[in-house]
């Protein structure tokens, strides 16, 4: 069992499975000599060469499309878009061909590859280098997508990712990189579409994702110790596929949702699941499903200013507490 | 423009073979529209008349194994690898005995046990992906060629510069054909284009060679071709050919193309290739029947495709909730 | 008054701005000497000329970056991206350049455009010709977002966007192009983010969008022909703003709520309309708010196949039916 | 490599401009460096260490009206229109005195009243961009000309190629700056481009003059820079210039330049543009005093920008919340 940063976990989970399988070839910029600009691809070129693990121009296109005509042909892409807003200058790739290929082909043809992207703000890079754009990705059929918290969970998910016959779309939290847990020795395949209970609760379910798992923790930890409010806390790690069963069996226990949402409000993945809640467990429910986001706005560069608009530890308190005492 | 087709010995049987394609994409091309004027071709469609020698020339040239990309306008290039005229025509008609069923339609056309590797309908994306195929077959050892099909237009947007830098540098086995047939849909495009020749006069950027050719002579197709796959899997990189050609149809479906000036249908219709290599082979000696049966023998499978499609029932609704992901379904949840 | 087609009503609404305001300009594929793809532009080229009224090479990130340059520094261009598909090759411009750049800038530069799509199925074109994008524009911040579903609705909001100092997406419905309806003469100009209640009714609230609004009026007329069901149905119009005052109000009076969203389901407009209205509106609800919506697939080609997934008339009928009998 | 400046007649006004531009270019960027050391700047920074003499031989060739287009690296451009080296520094630290009160960071730089009209962080779009500003100026009769800067590694982005073309064919008055420095982030950019030269080696791909200069010195950046300006003026134009340069520092903020050959920086350190400006502007006689003036000036400015910002506040957090719309909000919602 060895401690590892969440940064560390992605080269691990990656290196594991291009051991194990030589059609996997990892493509981006600046991922190999230099081992990534987040050196979440560190040692992988020094490990497999020049030849797997290549380095490639600015241009995302091209970097995409490599990776889907090799993905088609028989190889196993990993393929990194360095920050996720960079996804907008590739989009075609997302939206249009990766995902309904198979289907437009009547099932000849499959895009097995995985798309790594950093993800996310609270790291002070302003509006177009800290976005989360989970939503993005969920709201396109026949994509597959995937945002790990923790160190463990990035080595099983990179593995069932790039075990994966459909395209998959990796969500790495840039302000997780540095954050460590333990992760066992050996091989780890975990499952997508799994959402993981972690801690248990009777007042409320909170589901939380990448970043916002953390201080969904800690906010329960705060209402517990403070409130008395008993919170479970559920982190989906996969959006698609999406564990409803474990976030209905949730609510059949708590009677009470809130999502805390890192993405702009609007059709954020929040949205989608208290729309799934909202019709299929209504009776369940027991007041109002509260939906915790960032505003609907651009992120602010500023330090002082990002801190008041991502989701907190505080306001998630805040939010819960307000909404089960009225 | 590298002039008409070097006296290089193509073999008979081949030019036989290259008009047989040409001629069977002339029939069913025309056979489609004459089925979209019934209303039975539901969609739209992208015909190739008057750039059949294209396809033809750059399909006789591959090897099995080789990939074809195509672009919407892909009815050419799917039946000169080999894809039958009743699968193409089910397609345009979304019947059940189309080529996908119906579930991607004329834009879509793919055969992957053709080599036909899909069409795609937006520009510029399948010259990215057509690099992939390239990179799997170079990234193996293993000897096929990708050949990516596209027009003047595509040559302005930014996904094209991106392939044709990629497959340069890694010298990947890939055949970028731009089919020049100087519109994109109702443009000229030379009136959008900083250059004359769309592709051949940018091939320096990547430093690639210029080269230029005769679209509507399937031998000039055939032999840079054959030039450009030679090179390709002798590991000495990409090529860009530039097929100068001509629609003699609109856009597409229903485009009636009036924004051509007057008698620039007609003068290309006079370079017909199909003229032009009906005309080359009488030269060579071959005798009228055999030209003759060639294209009766193309007529009766069009004829016979048609009727196989317009007795085959529609897909069953079912498939359109099939195959969205590898386990054959759509199921986004448990 | 005339009776107009939708799409003799884009090129009417446009060319009333042009003459008011010699600042608009018109920028995009084969919309001029041509009159447009879908012959929208239609009359355009030859009233204002090739100075106003420009065609451009396939180059959509060129056409909006020189839409943006222009508003960002005088102009108010109306940019048009052919299928709104073709939304995800200039991605970046929707999600990263337009939307962002008045909030960066402190307020500084305001980027006034509007970009208008070719947006919708039904028409027969398969996965890359059909789709509907308005949830991936709601979804940014800083974007406005309208989709109109009559002549005069398109004259009048087309006027509002073009006079609006903010980024506007117009999203025109490929399939409403040949539908008619009568425009008064004169000027027009409406106000973007105000829905439209066009049937009242006490048992249900209906919201759809653009070729969802005739399916869903049929289907009120049919649930209460038939049904004795009475819906009130209003068109949402505007995204962003989204007028949740009439839907909150309406839901105030019928107490269930139905969403016909054309998009895919995952993370549609319905679902964040849901998830303002479970939050806000929690104890007004009757029983569950219900989301009716295209699967989450990409569409089938075939008219037979694209017909079964898009929501038709029958499939909102039996929904609202069962649903209210439940 | 059109080679160091022609005699031209520089005047010696201008050319003190262009040194002081340069020595406070190289304060502020060195001050924003020791203010990262001391954990002052929060967010990233690229620094132009080294390419002072680029923006500095373009602002001082433009005119007043004329319009800036930046990249993250930007600061130096920014300053070197006259933005003030605290409203540049302020930004930086996240303080309410930065140009945008922290709402940008210093990947946005953009001050309106002084032509600039923005910093772009992702590679490309700022190319389409500065096309529509000149695009305003020619549909209008205005004079201003739009500059857009950009690095080598830009050159492999699609977007590029689609503004090229674009400008080309509306021959609108803009002039696109490579500043190529080698290297993209962290990687050599000549191993991923198929030319040797990855602006000029394609400017004839848009029907272009292919221009390479020494970017390093200032004197040959402005002289490029009015002859491009009077072409763009003149309705003849884009051009699209390739300055030879090099960063002395790493690409951004925390970035060691490990990936760097032995002895590159110190071979290109002895063409420190600020050296070989200073040794120009001794040999045509200016008096040592003069440039120590200069220098002091430039210093001073930084320092009292410094203790400026030092004691400048944070912003306000309700400014979080305003200027998403022109109406000064943020609500999607009535
Ligand atoms: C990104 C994108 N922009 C626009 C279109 C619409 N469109 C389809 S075909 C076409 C013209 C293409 O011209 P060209 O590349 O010359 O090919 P041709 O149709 O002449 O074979 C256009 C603009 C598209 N499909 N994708
Ligand atoms: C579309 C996009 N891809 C990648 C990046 C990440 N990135 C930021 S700067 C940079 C290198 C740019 O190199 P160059 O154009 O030479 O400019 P330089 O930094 O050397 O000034 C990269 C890859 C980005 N910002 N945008
Ligand atoms: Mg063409
Ligand atoms: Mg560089």
């Amino acid at each position: 069992m060895a401690e590892l940063t969440y940064r560390d976990a992605v080269a691990r989970g990656i290196a594991q499975e291009m051991e194990r399988d030589p059609d996997v070839v990892c493509i981006g910029e600046d991922i190999a000599k230099a081992g990534g600009v987040f050196k979440a691809t560190w040692g992988l070129f020094d490990k497999f060469g020049a030849k797997r693990v290549c380095d490639t121009p600015i241009a995302e296109q091209a970097i995409l499309g490599a990776a889907m005509g090799a993905a088609m042909t028989g190889l196993k892409p990993v393929a990194e878009i360095m920050f996720a807003d960079f996804a907008a200058v590739c989009w075609d790739f997302f939206a249009n061909e990766f995902p309904k290929t198979r289907y437009m082909t009547n099932g000849q043809v499959g895009v097995p590859l995985v798309v790594r992207l950093g993800n996310g703000g609270a790291a002070r890079f302003g509006a177009q280098h800290s976005q989360s754009v989970e939503n993005w990705c969920m709201m396109i059929p026949g994509l597959k997508v995937v945002a790990p918290s923790s160190p463990v969970d990035v080595v099983g998910l990179m593995a069932a990712a790039i075990r994966d016959p459909d395209p998959v779309i990796f969500l790495e939290h840039k302000s997780l990189y540095a954050t460590k847990g333990p992760v066992p020795d050996g091989e780890i395949v975990d499952t997508l579409g799994t959402a993981k209970i972690l801690r248990t609760g009777r007042d409320a379910t909170i589901l939380a994702l990448a970043l916002m798992v953390p201080r969904a923790l800690a906010a329960a930890e705060e209402l517990k110790s403070k409130h008395g409010i008993d919170c479970e806390v559920i982190d989906l790690r996969s959006l698609v596929p999406l564990d409803t069963r474990t976030i209905l069996a949730s609510l059949g226990r708590t009677h009470r949702l809130f999502t805390v949402e890192e993405n702009p409000r609007l059709c954020g993945w929040g949205a989608e699941i208290v729309s799934i809640v909202a019709d299929e467990a209504f009776f369940d429910l027991d007041g109002p499903p509260v939906r915790i986001t960032t505003p609907h706005i651009p992120l602010p560069a500023a330090d002082n200013l990002e801190d008041v608009v991502l989701p907190s530890v505080s306001r998630i308190v805040e939010t819960v507490r307000r909404s089960l005492a009225s | 423009m590298k002039s008409a087709a070097p006296p290089a010995d193509i073999p008979a049987d081949t030019r036989l073979h290259l008009y047989h394609l040409q001629v069977l994409i002339r029939e069913a091309e025309q056979r489609a529209y004459d089925l979209f004027l019934e209303n039975l071709v539901k969609g739209t469609s992208h015909l190739s008349l008057g750039q059949e020698a294209i396809a033809a020339g750059f399909a006789a040239a591959m090897q099995p194994g080789d990939l074809s990309f195509c672009t919407y306008r892909g009815h050419a290039h799917t039946l000169a690898r080999g894809v039958s005229v009743e699968k193409v025509l089910g397609e345009l008609m979304y019947r059940d005995n189309g080529l996908m069923r119906g579930k991607g339609g004329s834009m879509h056309l793919t055969s992957v046990e053709h080599g036909v590797m899909g069409s795609y309908a937006i520009i510029g994306a399948h010259l990215c992906i057509a690099n992939g195929a390239a990179w799997r077959a170079q990234y193996r050892g293993e000897k096929d060629v990708s050949t990516c099909f596209f027009g003047d237009g595509t040559t302005n947007i930014g996904a094209f510069h991106e392939a044709l830098n990629f497959a340069a540098i890694w010298k990947l086995p890939v055949v970028f054909v731009c089919e020049n047939n100087l519109y994109m849909e109702y443009t000229l495009n030379a009136d959008v284009t900083a250059v004359e020749h769309p592709a051949a006069d940018r091939a320096a950027a990547y430093g690639l060679e210029r080269i230029v050719i005769d679209g509507n002579d399937a031998d000039a197709v055939y032999n840079a071709a054959k030039a450009a796959y030679a090179r390709a899997r002798a590991g000495e990189g990409p090529s860009m050919i530039e097929c100068l050609t001509y629609r003699h149809s609109g856009h597409s479906r229903a485009d009636p193309a009036k924004y051509r000036p007057a008698g620039e249908l007609e003068k290309w219709k006079k370079r017909d290739p199909l003229k032009i290599y009906r005309a080359r082979l009488e030269s060579l000696g071959v005798a009228a029947a055999k030209l003759t049966e060639i294209e009766q023998r193309a007529k009766a499978e069009v004829n016979a495709a048609t009727e196989a499609c317009r007795a085959a029932p529609p897909p069953p609704v079912d498939i359109a909730f099939t195959d969205v992901y590898a386990n054959g379904g759509a199921a986004w949840r448990n």
